[in-house]
């Protein structure tokens, strides 16, 4: 019983999260008229992060909990806090757009917001292949309902239909895997499998091994496993598709890191090429693609597509000092305070699906440097730290983390096209700057109307703003914390 | 007593079913019926090794990929009925409007 | 140099006209009268300063005066050092002398032009640079007057520069000068390579004593990068096309610069390096063919030329050919002595054609003047006295330097062209007569007969013609005083400039004398009875040769061929390089790179297509491709 | 050491401003404060800057070859990245170009009408960038002021720039990060390579100019990738292209500044990165480098001389002379490297001030065509005086400053490589060329009178900007021994340093105990994973279960 309630306290984040969204779901049959939904889901996102802060210190290297179904491990404690973060932020940029669209108004939309977040610190957490299924078909199908939550909208139902059939088509790979992991191991505790995959088939693990990776790469929108990813990115409401780029993703590959290096850590000659090619045409063709774009929201979701190529690329760094693993985590968290603010700048710049005006092309940036200084400012400041560029220092030191993890473990090759197509990156993101600060606004019409955003949405882009400029001064305490983690697992 | 092998290419059979209704029907209720044959085929995958293995584990996995289909039949008729709501048309061929 | 140095203040020679370029500048902007009378009083107390000095230079010394270190590094190691010895003092007595008299002829001549404070401050300015060229103590110094004259002629030939044409003789006269300094550049870095310095006073002992590695191969080379300077700056074959073009300028101007002065400055140049020369006889062989031709070329293209400038400015090139087959012989103190007079009579005549020029408003073709003599007696007389001299008739300086050229070249004993030499004295010889022939040919055309122009011609204020016959003096004495005759021998003076290759010495009676100088007699007599009696018959010359006299007066037509090989070829390469080469391929190249990148970026179009049978398909296909490529096989 | 960090405040003190600068009040769209107060600002930091840095220049011993000022701190030591700077005797005079120049920039920012406290930040955090990029000793610090540089500058082309300017920026930024990508993974290489040997990670370049364990192979590679972000920079023939069109449509501020500072970042990295880091494969390269430079010589003013346009002209002179700075370094003696490192201040100075001139001449007529000008020098004497001073001391007159530039990189580099200078001399004599064609079509000839007639000469500003950089083309033809003989230690021991370095290298085999086949098939052996399939996977799983 004490273990039990032990072991519940130390889920305290995903427990509380979870609670939460049925407490919404309770309070929208029980409120009647607007009430502060966003609030509310915002209040149990900080019960969620400030319970992080206290059960993190509980979490133990190679720790599992309630009967080996959950990491209690430094690893799933950094994933606890940038998952709960990245929700809390993504929240309070799209809070004002969402209750301009409606999509408030309906109520189940932050219920589903807290069980997709449930779902993905639990996917992270997972130590336990079918808690593994389990969890990510929560934040998923949680999610397939959140790109779908602009109902009037059919490029919103287009994206949640095809979100749905290629995320269960592929989930039914990965839980093809599991089964065909089990079936050669007799388990699906991920620690026991590590060790146990050894015997029996070759054909049969390499099967197995090979379907679970496309199920998490297909999560984590790495091509060839992407086409879903910039046609679900684009439908979607603007809000959910920062929160997909974000919390979503750094859950994926927060599993995927586990998976890979715990679960088939010994196999590592097995899958390095596979994840190598992969990064390959990750980075190559997410940036390539990402070139002629005019609408900025599926210029970002190419550009989210090329940053996990780059973090993929850590991956294989799986050296004796894990050196990837921070370069990997270093990255995420920087690619989610710089993602977060672009949407966050898009979401204001952009007119809502309202009176079927809906545009997201970079013409809407035009002449922002000087209609809104600030916003264009902090744009910038964004775009440059995607595109690697001092002074966006955040999302240089992170490229500067994993190309260096990458060559140190010889992968110079794959290291160069990465760079090569940084390179190509700064083109597409620069065409921002070009819009906001080159290009006169010469539309004679009124310019495009400004959401009026909350104090939350400034709160968020100014911590976005923060995390920029902070981590890329003061990289340092970051990447050694994110190096502590994935020390040992 | 029959071998585990047939069994497990019975599933394979059904998976590989599954897979080619998704990629070749344009209905999207056959469609969403061809994935739901997949994770049955998974299914019966667990419960073969299951048995195999004399433990339990596959068959407890089988109950949550039922719950799990379930949902999901839940909420894939919600999200086709939103789809034909908006384009009257229930053909994935049709929301193709996101491209590019 | 082996003399001794002895340190003086040297610097305020150079830096009179220094002071007073700037002070010409800045308070003739003000006040234009000001700018000459400072110009000339700047060159005044610099030839006042020269005398001083040379007054006091006593036998086998020389001056010193080491201002500070101007290039230091490693072993590079260039001071800023005035010398003056025997031959520097030559020569600034010159252009102190003559500077002096062409900035009082110019304050009348030019004293109704607008810009004259900036035609003062460039004289002064010239002025400057000039004697920084003969009183620096190294290659260096000299090469900064070198290109510093080079930029002065640029400025004062294109000085009515809002005509194109002027300024286009400008700058073509600073880029041929700028050929010919880029192989003296050579030059100097060969000498800072192999002897690490180029200061002559240790220069001329580590070249002499022979230790230098390559040998005379080096020195040839050396001695012909040095020449090719030379070729740019004193208007020899192939680089002389700038200085007839040099005419645009103000007439004082060409007389002080490209007549009596700056282009003298490859004889100098010549001079001061001797020592190599001598030890590089295949190079003076070279030196004397290019002098020679180009002394016989310009002489040919003179005798069609109707612009009296021009005629001056081919007799000019014509003459320094003479100077440098005297220094071609070794004879460098005839050299010397050549420059001298022709600085006398050839600034003589520019001035004196510059009074023409000023008395008939602006008018220089000769066919338009004519009878001069009783509009202009004064200018009549001097010019007539510098036609002869420059004709080379006794006891005029003329005949002095340029007998003393022919018994250098009589002296011949460079091993190569020895056969040769004989033919080469005959062509000389002609082209002597040759001269005599056009200038008397022009002092006819201008001053005799009747006036055929329509202005009405006056002689010059005092200004212009107290120069005038100063020069006229000099150039009818000034040859008899510096040989020796008279108690001072320039030869003797210059005796370090022999470097064991003196001509024979012998003095002549008056008779021979007067025999000696039949060529110039000849030619004198010829132009006179042929353009005063006979005036059909030089143009039936003319048109016995067709061919003939297109050629000459088309003055051989250097500036078409070089237009045609060189100019234009060179043209139509940088609007090559830029069309096609830059904008076309390299240019090409990066934006198709660029459009590359965006033509694979339009391949989302095929793949990215929107069906979402299309994308199962797709991620089915990859996962078993995954598998069965990286797993299974 | 002194104890006051002069080093880093002259460094972040542009930065500091600029931030400053956006505390004024009126924040807000289409509302900059006071122009003139942000002029004034901006001119006084400038001025505080240089002033500090010539308390740099009096408090440097040239006779100490090492480092000074320096200051080292550790700032990320997991990774063994120090805030390490230091000046010698070649950046030395660099910051004080830097310093010197930024002044004048702001004094010409007259001309910006637009958004001039944007303008202004960018040319402060330009400054700053560039300073530290001048004084960074360790490589990571280096890369991050390098690609500082991009963006403000990306701004000032993109934003103040003329009709083509996003062509421009874009063009100016992508060729840019293109070359530096390649450096950064170099430079990950050469680290790593350190710490395999020794064990340690740093990015120091001390310590990484001491290390010995890269094969020859190696260091050709490594250094291919370093030269290849220089010499984009600088630029070197054939990279050339973007820099006529960035120069183009730069303001004229932003001009002066790429001109006179950013290119010098190229050769400068060259000097203090590939050549120390990679002595045989400099070596090897030379042949290379030099055949570039000369062509960059001969073919920068051959396609000058076609210019239509004069800030086209100047621009492609400026591939032409720094294809003689380039020439001066890699002919590698301590007579041609000075030189070079004396032609890109020459070059800053003069060529700066000629992009002044244009700016100058644009103001009024807002036009660069050649064909529109003609005539100027009757109308505009004092602008016509300066044109043409600058104009002598682009050409190389003597008793100008680029005199003594080209003069000491031609004959120094004539002891190396005699057939490259032959080459490079013809460059003497198209500078000319070009250079007075332009001078006399803008400035010769009948006037205009409808388009220029009205031309005013320069005014009393103008005039205080140009009095500096005409008082540097004499001082520093005239009297360069201040200059030179604070360079001439440093170089000298820079020099012996690499070239001891270099024999130390050829001497000795490789140290590195790694071994590198194993590396180099790393790629192709993950790739080809197949081949060994299930053998190699049986013996992993074997291996595994065993332990």
């Amino acid at each position: 019983m004490n273990t039990l309630w032990h072991d519940m306290s130390l889920c305290a984040p995903a427990l509380i999260m979870g609670a939460g969204a049925l407490v919404l779901m309770m309070l929208e049959v029980l409120l009647r008229g607007p009430w502060p939904r966003a609030g509310v889901a915002g209040l149990f996102l900080i019960a969620a992060l400030v319970s992080t802060l206290f059960v993190n210190q509980e979490y133990e290297v190679g720790q599992t909990i309630l009967q080996g179904f959950i990491y209690a491990d430094p690893f799933a404690a950094f994933f606890n806090l940038l998952i709960c973060g990245g929700a809390l932020l993504a929240l309070m940029i799209g809070e004002s757009y969402l209750q301009r669209e409606g999509i408030e108004a309906r109520g189940e939309y932050y219920a589903l917001y807290l069980f997709s977040t449930t779902g993905a610190l639990l996917l992270c957490n997972s130590a336990e292949l079918i808690m593994l299924f389990l969890s990510l078909e929560i934040m998923s199908m949680a999610l397939y309902c959140m790109c779908g939550s602009a109902l009037a909208v059919r490029r919103s139902a287009e994206a949640a239909l095809k979100y749905f059939f290629l995320g269960s088509f592929s989930s039914a790979f990965l839980l093809y895997g599991i089964a065909v992991l089990y079936g050669l191991t007799g388990t699906m505790q991920i620690g026991a499998i590590s060790t146990a995959i050894s015997y029996k088939e070759p054909i049969l693990a390499m099967i197995g091994v090979g379907l679970m990776i496309v199920g998490l790469v297909f999560k984590i929108g790495a091509v060839p496993f992407h086409f879903w990813a910039p046609d679900v990115y684009d439908g979607a409401p603007t809000p959910v598709t920062a929160y997909m780029a974000c919390v979503v993703k750094s859950a994926a590959i927060g599993v995927s890191i586990r998976i890979l290096w715990v679960c088939f850590g010994a196999l590592f000659p097995l899958w390095a090429g596979s994840v190598w090619t992969i990064a390959l045409l990750t980075m190559v063709v997410g940036n390539v693609f990402a070139v002629k774009q005019r609408s900025v929201k599926r210029m970002l979701a190419y550009s989210s597509i090329a940053h996990a190529g780059y973090i993929m690329m850590a991956f294989l760094a799986q050296g004796g000092t894990y050196e990837g693993g921070a370069a990997a985590l270093y990255y995420l968290v920087a690619y989610t305070v710089m993602t977060l603010g672009a949407f966050a700048v898009l979401l204001a710049v952009t007119q809502g699906p309202g009176g079927g005006a809906f545009s997201d092309d970079i013409s809407k940036f035009n002449g922002l440097g000087s209609r809104r200084p600030v916003l264009a400012i902090l744009m910038s400041l964004f775009l440059l730290s995607l595109a690697g560029i001092p002074p966006g220092m955040a999302g240089l030191l992170g490229k500067f983390y994993v190309f260096s993890a990458a060559i140190k473990s010889g992968y110079v090759g794959l290291a160069i096209v990465g760079v090569l197509s940084s390179a190509i990156s700064c083109f597409y993101y620069l065409r921002v700057i070009v819009a906001m600060y080159f290009v006169e606004d010469e539309s004679s019409e009124v310019s495009p109307v400004l959401a009026a955003p909350s104090a939350y949405f400034h709160g968020a882009i100014a911590v976005c703003a923060a995390g920029v400029v902070f981590l890329g001064i003061f990289p340092g305490w970051l990447y050694s914390f994110a190096a502590q983690v994935t020390e040992r697992f | 007593m029959v071998p585990i092998t047939h069994y497990l290419i019975l599933a394979l059979l059904m998976f590989s079913i599954g897979v080619v209704g998704v990629i070749v029907r344009r209905n999207a209720i056959v469609v969403f019926m061809c994935i739901e044959l997949m994770l049955n085929s998974v299914n019966l995958t667990f419960v073969a090794f299951s048995k195999q293995w004399g433990n339990l584990d596959g068959q407890i996995a089988v109950f949550f990929v039922m719950v799990v289909a379930a949902a999901e039949a839940a909420i894939g008729l919600a999200i086709i009925l939103s789809v034909f709501r908006a384009g009257q048309s229930i053909e994935t061929s049709d929301a193709a409007e996101l491209k590019f | 140099m082996n003399q001794a140095a002895i340190s003086a203040t040297i610097w305020p020679i150079a830096f009179f006209p220094l002071l007073g370029a700037l002070l010409a500048y800045v308070l003739g902007r003000k006040e234009r009268d000001w700018a000459g009378i400072i110009a000339t009083a700047a060159s005044a107390l610099s030839f006042l300063w020269v005398v001083k000095l040379v007054w006091a230079l006593p036998e086998a010394h020389y001056f010193e005066d080491q201002l500070f270190q101007w290039i230091s590094l490693a072993d590079l190691k260039v001071d800023f050092t005035f010398r003056v010895d025997q031959l520097s003092a030559v020569m600034c007595m010159v252009v102190t002398g003559v500077g002096t008299l062409i900035h009082l002829y110019s304050t009348a001549y030019m004293h109704e032009d607008e810009g004259r404070h900036r035609f003062f401050a460039y004289l002064n300015l010239f002025m400057f640079s000039m004697l920084l060229l003969v009183l620096g103590g190294n290659l260096m110094v000299l090469f900064i007057g070198w290109e510093g004259v080079g930029l002065c002629s640029y400025l004062l030939i294109g000085f009515w520069f809002k005509n194109l044409a002027y300024a286009a003789a400008g700058r073509k006269a600073f880029v041929v000068n700028r050929i010919g300094d880029a192989g003296f550049l050579l030059g100097i870095f060969l000498l800072l390579h192999l002897v690490g310095t180029t200061d002559f006073v240790a220069l001329q002992p580590a070249i002499m004593s022979g230790n230098v590695a390559l040998g005379t191969d080096f020195y040839t080379l050396v001695a012909l990068c040095l020449f090719v300077g030379a070729c740019g700056k004193s208007a020899q074959i192939p680089l002389f096309v700038w200085l007839p073009d040099a005419m645009a300028g103000p007439t004082p101007v060409s007389a002080l610069i490209h007549a009596a002065t700056m282009v003298t400055a490859g004889v100098y140049m010549l001079a001061r390096m001797g020592f190599l020369f001598v030890l590089a006889p295949a190079a003076l062989a070279v030196v004397l063919v290019v002098a020679v031709a180009t002394a016989f070329v310009a002489a040919t293209t003179a005798l069609t030329q109707y612009d009296i400038k021009k005629v001056l400015a081919y007799s000019t090139v014509s003459q320094l050919g003479f100077m440098f087959m005297a220094a071609a012989a070794g004879a460098f103190w005839v050299a010397i002595f050549h420059v001298v007079t022709h600085a006398f009579f050839k600034a003589c005549l520019f001035l004196g054609a510059g009074s023409v020029i000023h008395g008939c408003h602006h008018e220089q073709d000769m066919r338009h003047m004519g009878g001069l003599y009783k509009k202009m007696p004064i200018t009549c007389i001097t010019y007539g006295v510098s036609v002869l001299a420059i004709a080379g008739i006794f006891f005029f300086s003329g005949y002095q330097s340029k007998h003393a050229i022919l018994g250098a070249l009589e002296h011949w004993h460079n091993p190569h062209l020895k056969e040769w030499i004989e033919y080469i004295l005959i062509l000389v010889k002609f082209t002597a007569f040759l001269t005599a022939f056009y200038m008397t040919r022009s002092f006819v055309m201008t001053f005799l007969g009747e006036y055929r122009g329509h202005a009405h011609p006056h002689e010059s204020p005092w200004p212009m013609t107290v120069p005038l016959i100063v020069l006229a003096v000099l150039g009818a004495f000034g040859g008899l005083a510096l040989s020796g005759s008279l108690g001072f021998s320039l030869e003797h003076y210059l005796a370090a400039l022999n470097f064991g290759a003196a001509a024979e010495h012998h003095h002549e009676s008056i008779a021979a004398a007067l025999i000696n100088s039949w060529t110039g007699l000849l030619g004198v007599g010829l132009a006179f009875v042929m353009y005063t009696q006979l005036k059909e018959l030089p143009g039936m010359f003319l048109r016995l040769v067709p061919p003939l006299s297109k050629l000459l007066s088309g003055k051989y037509y250097f500036d078409e061929l070089y237009g045609a090989i060189i100019v234009r070829p060179l043209e139509g390469l940088a609007a090559f390089l830029w069309k096609v080469v830059d904008q076309g391929m390299i240019d090409g190249m990066v934006n198709g790179t660029a459009a590359f990148v965006d033509a694979t970026g339009e391949l989302r179009r095929i793949t990215q297509t929107g069906q979402l049978r299309y994308y199962a398909l797709m991620l089915f296909g990859a996962t078993v491709f995954f598998i069965i490529f990286y797993y299974v096989l | 050491m002194s104890e006051f960090p002069l080093l880093s405040s002259i460094v972040f003190l542009p930065l500091v401003g600029a931030i400053l600068l956006y505390l004024f009040p009126g924040f807000g769209p289409r509302q900059d404060p006071e122009s003139r107060a942000v002029r004034a600002f901006s001119m006084v930091v400038t001025l505080i800057t240089f002033v500090l840095s010539l308390l740099l220049w009096g408090g440097f011993n040239p006779q100490n070859t090492g480092y000074q000022f320096v200051e080292n701190k550790i700032w990320l030591p997991s990774f063994g990245i120090t805030y390490h700077v230091g000046l010698d005797g070649i950046s030395l005079f660099l910051v004080l170009l830097t310093t010197f120049l930024m002044p004048i920039v702001v004094l010409a920012s007259n001309s910006v009408e637009k958004k001039v406290r944007g303008y202004l930040a960018s040319m402060l955090v330009l400054q700053s960038a560039m300073l530290g990029t001048l004084v960074a000793l360790d490589m990571f610090l280096f890369y991050i002021f390098w690609e500082l540089m991009l963006a403000p500058m990306y701004f000032i082309i993109g934003v103040w720039g003329g009709k083509r300017r996003i062509y421009a920026a874009l063009k100016f930024v992508l060729y840019t990060v293109f070359g530096s990508v390649l450096m950064l993974v170099g430079i990950f290489y050469l680290v790593w390579a350190y710490y395999q040997q020794h064990g340690v990670v740093t990015f120091g370049l001390e310590s990484l100019a001491r290390f010995n364990g890269l094969s020859v192979q190696e260091e050709v590679w490594l250094f291919a990738a370093f030269a290849l972000a220089f010499c984009i920079k600088v630029p070197v023939f054939p990279f050339h292209t973007w820099l006529p069109d960035a120069h183009v449509e730069a303001p004229t501020g932003g001009s002066v500044v790429l001109a006179g500072v950013m290119l010098k970042m190229g050769l400068y990295g060259l000097i203090r990165l590939a050549y120390p880091l990679f002595p045989r494969a400099a070596e090897l390269f030379t042949p290379y480098l030099a055949g570039l430079a000369v062509i960059g010589v001969v073919y920068g003013a051959m396609v000058a001389w076609a210019q239509k346009d004069i800030k086209k002209l100047v621009a492609y002179s400026s591939v032409s002379h720094l294809g003689y700075c380039v020439l001066g370094f890699v002919a590698f003696n301590t007579v041609s490297a000075a030189g070079s490192i004396y032609q890109m201040l020459n070059h800053g100075i003069s060529t700066g001030a000629l992009f002044l001139l244009v700016g100058v001449l644009y103001d009024r007529r807002h036009t660069r065509e050649i064909s529109e000008y003609g005539g100027l020098a009757a109308r505009v004497p004092i602008f016509a005086f300066l044109f043409l001073v600058f104009t002598l001391s682009s050409i190389a007159l003597p008793l100008t400053n680029g005199f003594i530039g080209e003069f000491l990189i031609l004959a120094g580099s004539f002891q190396e490589l005699p057939g490259f200078t032959i080459v490079a001399v013809a460059g003497v004599v198209l500078g000319a060329v070009y250079m007075l064609t332009l001078y006399m079509k803008t400035m010769y000839g009948e006037i205009d009178e409808a388009k220029n007639g009205a031309l005013t000469d320069v005014s009393m500003r103008e005039l205080v900007t140009f009095a500096p950089l005409l008082a540097l083309v004499f001082i520093m033809g005239i009297y360069p021994k201040p200059f030179l003989n604070a360079l001439e230690p440093t170089i000298k021991n820079y020099i012996r340093v690499v070239e001891e370095r270099r024999q130390m290298l050829k001497s000795s085999a490789p140290m590195r105990t790694r071994q590198v086949a194993e590396d180099q098939a790393a790629d192709e052996k993950i790739s080809s994973v197949s081949d060994k399939s299930k053998t190699a996977l049986d013996a992993l799983i074997v291996k595994r279960s065993k332990v």
